[in-house]
């Protein structure tokens, strides 16, 4: 799992995680891209991470995805990202290509509803939660 | 002592209270206006690991954390 | 669609096709890349294209996508194509993620089973047809 | 005249013939050894066009290709 300080190098990640496996001998390497759309007149996106229960998340995912054979990566941004740069990059190899297909809608669904991140959109400099975007993760609502 | 920290969009500082369950700590944060409206929508954890368990034993030094929803990607 | 003598740059494409959107507003960007698998001791696969076919096939995809308001992309290898290198990458580009994420996997899909291309293994320089990977065309038999 | 061609791994050479439609098309291939066996797993396209249609009307000059079992990627 991997961290940066504003907009992915998606180019840069994508052909290192491509080297890293080219021997591994998966058949499949499915990468997911994210991109900041210019809509509601923002200039970026903003995001907040707590990187431990990140790792939490991001290691079982690991294990799921070891336990069929194949592995998963994920970069993510920190801060603001302009429109038309990347927040988000996540990929799953396997050997097989119906493993990958059905793993990397799981993987990125469930990072949409479970991965602890909160998005803010930027206008005239301003972050403001993007709280009608957000979902609550599993088990909220327990102290209410 | 645990200690109560409030994730992403929650302005609000960490709070220390006593506490022996997250039951406890519940009731503690219900009663505070800046927190009390975001309780249905959060989600729990305790020293990073998520929990579901009302019922959990707290102890000295533990951690919880407040997590309002989420919008990764 | 592109076609290529040989192993596909692999990098290369994916940064081209990243470029070629990067002012198009699409939320979601997903690639699939395809690589040779040491197995069964080839040393290659080898394939033949009937390319007037692939592309009608192709640009009924590329119809279909626009109707989502995504759009696909494709490359693929003619001839050779050593193990550990890769034959295939296609893409799809959409607003949306869940758009992205069930058109790349009915495009594929529906290429594996519709594109009008024959495998081969290589094993000591001879091109042994796949016979048993691979699948007849929609409507097959008609002639029998 | 009809052409027929083969495609990917059936090694069989370009065969012309006269025919009206695909019905005396599939009667003639039938005929050949070399071909028959491959008839019933593949597909056919009539000037690059996928065709289902066996009553389909031939005129001279047209192509009937035929698309043995497919693996791409």
């Amino acid at each position: 799992m991997e961290l940066y300080q504003g907009s992915l190098d998606v180019k840069a990640i994508f052909g290192r995680w491509l080297d890293e496996e080219s021997e591994s001998n998966y058949g499949a390497y499915i990468p997911f891209v994210g991109t900041i759309r210019a809509e509601d007149n923002i200039e970026a996106l903003s995001f907040d991470i707590y990187e431990p229960v990140l790792q939490t998340w991001f290691n079982s995912w690991v294990k799921k995805a070891e336990s069929k054979g194949a592995k998963v990566k994920m970069a993510h941004a920190i801060g603001d990202v302009p429109v038309h740069t990347s927040s988000y990059l996540s990929a799953v190899f396997s050997p097989k290509r119906r493993v990958a297909l059905e793993l990397i809608d799981e993987f990125v669904e469930d990072f949409k509803a479970n991965a602890p991140i909160w998005k803010y959109d930027v206008i005239d400099g301003n972050r403001i939660y993007a709280e009608d975007r957000s979902t609550p993760m599993e088990g909220s609502g327990l102290l209410s | 002592m645990i200690k109560i920290e409030f994730l992403g969009p929650i302005s609000v500082e960490p709070i220390e209270m006593e506490a022996t369950s997250l039951q406890e700590v519940a009731n503690r944060l219900q009663e505070i206006e800046a927190v009390s409206g975001w309780l249905d929508k959060c989600a729990v954890a305790v020293n990073d690991e998520m929990t579901n368990d009302l019922t959990k034993i707290l102890k000295s030094g533990d951690r919880v954390s407040i997590l309002p929803p989420v919008c990764g990607g």
